[in-house]
């Protein structure tokens, strides 16, 4: 169960931080690095770890997401290719 | 995909993976990490520290001087956002464009009724929240540095409804500097307090639980506010 | 065992980090006196490390447990021979401060100043922190609040590129704390400790192996980045020319040092484990420092800016203490340890010297410049001594480092690279000759020129005082040599080679 | 997990660095430049709570419901330091980018470097 959890978990992660390099579009790429952190969040999460899981949560994903999301508003949207 | 960019990664990757896979394997329990100054944390650190988050303990007690630093780190990020030129044409570095937009009035996105409502509404109960974090952080996961975060979601969340200048208003003018280095302060007060009490910088006296107690919540409260308004300031200092 | 002056060891460090975050509340009203207020700190934190200084002078390395921890369990702070470099450190913060009262008026508007200041202080709080922690994860966080204080520093000066200067410099250095953070971690994982000391005993027990070869390799490579040596020294040009002329001193003169501490710290927990053959890389320490003193020179050279001139003369002055940290021979280490200080005050005066320029003329070009000595002779002879030190002529500062490290190439059997630093040195001559030429032999081009006026006295004042410590510095060069023998000789048996 | 005698954790962990790497140095855009500096700090951080786990283990917190072993707390401590550090790092950066976008009208690398 346990290895089943982490395969899939693991694979996520590769998963979206992949899809964060590759996605042209600024606010989808923000979006998928807050999934990346939160799927981290579970993993820490599972493994003993919920003080880290708690803050990466609140402070990785949450406050570092909303202030990629005032940037971006005050910036650009798009990559240029 | 650029060649060279792959070829400075692969460079990298390749020397750190040799250092990872040659440590010892990470989940056996004869590991140096769990053999090391560790086990003097899970042997005696509920007696020595009085907390039974032992995370905690070592954040605050026994590796304290570090945290003291952490949140000079906030502080320094604080310090830096608002040492940055601004966009009014009075200031050398500031651009005009940017004093154009800044005379154009606010470019905040209307929000929904809905969305206001339902921030609004629940505001109250994400501080109460936040205070269980903190007050219970010597027990359970949580502390400090989660509350401080979600207090700060709370003033972004309400940033985003009522307009950050208005949000800014919550924290009078005199408070904010105070406010601002509040965790800083509470480490250097706590660490002269420790150093009357025990003779050493940042110590806690081990025998008095009560007292040790008091401090480490006295911390606590110092990081939950001070983070709290430093990232919430951050968030202001963006938005206008 | 906390006894003397070992108790203010922890207080040196706070009292410039709560002067920091006291700044805008002391300046609330009147954002002027912010600067005043950070001289003030500066002086008490000083004092109290001269305090620590004359406590080790009398007494030898001494070190402080931080909440009355027993070692490994809690932090140890270390207060050796290395170490004393914060009493220089804050000097020259002392001088350069004053300086930046005025030169800020060209610079940013009253209201931004609390902030500029709780960043300088903070910044040298960072510094006093990294050279006296003897914990591997505190060491960590003091690099963060240099560096975090250092990108801003940056970019104070104006938006656009002095913006875009600094954020390069801040994924460089971020990606540089972050294999020192791995390193840290990998040590963790390798040993079970964070103690400087302890950690070095505990691997001995591990022996040597990829692991730690790894975690080595993650330091060395983390600190060049942070000292600009040669193939990772893009990021410092741009960054130290464009900052104000104050702080492009503050990060010129000392905060790439910090990468040199860091290696010295590092050397002393891996020599002392003696786990690792480290001839090799020491071989490779000596090439890059060749290369970066040779190839600073050599763009330096090219360089119409002052300011980007100097920042060059900076890449190739850290590619001297290298050099000589990479001989390892007890001549060659002796000389670049009290280059890193030497370097500094040299670089404070010329920083200096230029930023009163600028702030007179509004000029930065050597073309532009021609002839300003007729107008500004004080500050202009200040530039020159400043010169004359950095290239290493007899009665400077600058002389007697180099001629250690050079006497070091020779008694460790690599005289080839002593005519490496020679040569090094002729190329650093010619473009301060060209740049002394420019000031006083030739017609001024300018009306700003020919008007311009000495600078007031609270920027004559520094630069004159950092000009006199350069020239009385030659003549008593060996108080210092004197100072840091004891601990290179403890360190060097263990060096390798 | 193991695979092939690798440590599949500590090689997953290097693979999110590299793709976090890759991206702060292959990408043009600003943005996307400091998203791939989160991505490593993220992995080094992942790297860090691994090395602290235990087969078995719960979390370093001794009360009612937990039983030993557990996880070092350690490592767990300097990851929290780590992030508070990270989001630190990024606000500055964030704060400019936007300065450079005002001023310049772009956050393209490749961009900025054509201007004079």
């Amino acid at each position: 169960m346990s290895d089943v959890f982490d395969a899939v978990m693991l694979s996520l992660l590769i998963a979206t931080a992949v899809s964060v390099a590759r996605a042209r579009d600024l606010l989808a790429a923000v979006v998928i690095f807050s999934l990346y952190s939160l799927t981290m969040t579970l993993v820490w999460q599972h493994r003993g770890a919920p003080d880290v899981a708690m803050t990466e949560a609140a402070v990785g994903a949450g406050v570092t997401t909303v202030l990629f999301l005032i940037t971006i508003a005050r910036t650009t949207r798009r990559e240029k290719p | 995909m650029k060649p060279w960019s792959l070829l400075l990664v692969l460079l990298v990757a390749l020397p750190l993976v040799v250092g990872v896979v040659n440590l010892p394997p990470h989940d056996a329990p004869d590991a140096p990490i769990h053999t090391g100054v560790g086990v003097r944390y899970l042997a005696r650190g509920v007696e020595e520290t009085g907390n039974k988050n032992l995370v905690t303990a070592v954040l605050l007690n026994y590796r304290g001087f570090d945290t003291f630093f952490e949140v000079v780190v906030i502080f320094t990020a604080l310090a830096a956002v608002l040492a940055l030129p601004r966009g009014s044409a009075a200031d050398p570095g500031g651009a005009p464009a940017a004093a154009a937009k800044a005379a154009n009035g606010s470019d905040i996105v209307p929000v929904s009724p809905v969305v206001s409502y339902v921030v609004r509404l629940m505001a109250p109960f994400m501080a109460m929240f936040a205070l269980a974090m903190l007050f219970r952080g010597h027990v359970t996961p949580g502390g400090g540095f989660q509350a401080a975060a979600v207090f700060a979601a709370i003033f972004i969340a309400l940033g985003l409804v009522l307009g950050p200048t208005r949000v800014a208003e919550l924290v009078p003018d005199d408070w904010r500097p105070w406010l601002q280095g509040a965790a800083p302060l509470a480490f250097a007060l706590i660490a002269a307090i420790g150093w009357r009490l025990t003779g050493a910088f940042l110590g806690f006296p081990t025998d008095d639980h009560t007292a040790q107690e008091a401090m480490g919540l006295f911390l606590e409260v110092g990081i939950a506010l001070g983070g709290g308004v430093i990232l919430a300031r951050l968030f202001v200092e963006m938005e206008t | 065992m906390n006894a003397g002056w070992a108790e203010a060891l922890p207080w040196t460090i706070v009292l410039p980090m709560v002067g920091a975050v006291l700044t805008p509340a002391v300046a609330a009203r009147r954002p002027r006196l912010a600067g005043t207020w950070a001289w003030g700190v500066l002086l008490v934190a000083s004092a109290l490390a001269s305090g620590l200084v004359y406590q080790l002078a009398t007494t030898g390395p001494f070190s402080y447990d931080v909440g009355g921890w027993a070692q490994p369990y809690g932090i140890e702070l270390r207060f050796d021979h290395f170490s004393a470099w914060v009493l220089p450190l804050l000097l020259l913060f002392v001088v350069i401060v004053p300086f930046s009262w005025r030169y800020l008026d060209h610079v940013m508007p009253d209201e931004r100043r609390p902030a500029f200041y709780a960043l300088l202080l903070l910044n040298a709080g960072g510094m006093i922190g990294f050279c006296v922690t003897g914990d591997f994860f505190n060491l960590f966080v003091f690099t963060e609040v240099v560096s975090l204080s250092s990108y801003a520093l940056v970019a104070v000066g104006g938006r656009g590129l002095a913006a875009f200067a600094a954020l390069k410099y801040l994924f460089i250095g971020a990606v540089s704390s972050l294999l020192m953070l791995f390193a840290t971690a990998q040590l963790f994982a390798l040993t079970g400790s964070l103690n400087m000391a302890d950690v070095a005993g505990r691997l001995a027990d591990v022996g040597g192996g990829p692991a730690v070869m790894v975690a080595f390799a993650a330091y060395a490579v983390s600190f060049m980045v942070k000292t600009a040596m040669f193939p990772v020294h893009v990021w410092l040009p741009d960054a130290h020319a464009i900052a104000p002329s104050p702080v492009s001193a503050v990060l010129s003169g000392m905060v790439v040092k910090i990468g040199i501490i860091g290696m010295l710290r590092v050397y002393q927990v891996f020599f002392a484990a003696d786990v690792l053959e480290l001839g090799a890389f020491n071989q490779t320490l000596v090439w890059f420092g060749a290369i970066s003193i040779v190839m600073g020179a050599f763009f330096a050279i090219f360089q119409d800016d002052i300011k980007l001139m100097l920042a060059y003369s900076t890449i190739s002055n850290i590619g001297y203490i290298v050099l000589g940290l990479g001989l390892a021979s007890p001549y060659a280490v002796i000389g670049a340890s009290v280059h890193v200080f030497n370097h500094a005050l040299i670089k404070a005066t010329l920083f200096l010297a230029a930023g009163a320029i600028i702030h007179q003329t509004g000029l930065r070009t050597l073309s532009d410049l021609r002839g300003i000595a007729r107008r500004m002779p004080q500050t202009s002879a200040a530039m020159a001594v400043g010169a004359v030190s950095i290239v290493g002529l007899p009665p400077t500062a600058g002389f007697v480092c180099k001629w250690y490290i050079a006497l070091g190439a020779f008694e460790s059997g690599q005289a080839p690279f002593g005519f490496a630093l020679v040569f090094g040195a002729l190329f650093i001559f010619i473009y301060y000759v060209r740049m002394l030429n420019a000031f006083y032999f030739q017609e001024p081009v300018h009306d700003v020129v020919i008007e311009a006026n000495e600078a007031p006295w609270s920027m004559r004042a520094p630069v004159i005082v950092l000009a006199t410590l350069c020239l009385v510095l030659g003549v008593l060069g060996g108080i210092p040599l004197s100072f840091v023998e004891p601990a290179v000789l403890e360190l060097l048996p263990f060096w390798g080679n | 997990m193991l695979l092939f005698g690798l440590d599949l954790d500590y090689v997953l962990v290097v693979v999110l660095f590299c793709v976090g790497l890759y991206m702060l140095v292959s990408k043009s855009n600003l943005l996307k430049k400091l998203l791939g500096l989160n991505v490593m700090e993220t992995a080094v951080f992942a790297f860090i709570v691994t090395s602290g786990m235990i087969e078995g283990g719960d979390p370093p917190i001794l009360v009612a419901g937990t039983a030993a072993p557990y996880a070092s707390p350690i490592p767990q401590a300097m990851v929290l330091t780590g992030i508070v550090v990270a989001v630190s790092v990024t606000a500055v950066a964030l704060a400019l980018i936007v300065q450079i976008h005002a001023h310049f009208g772009t956050i393209e690398v490749d961009e900025l470097k054509e201007l004079p």
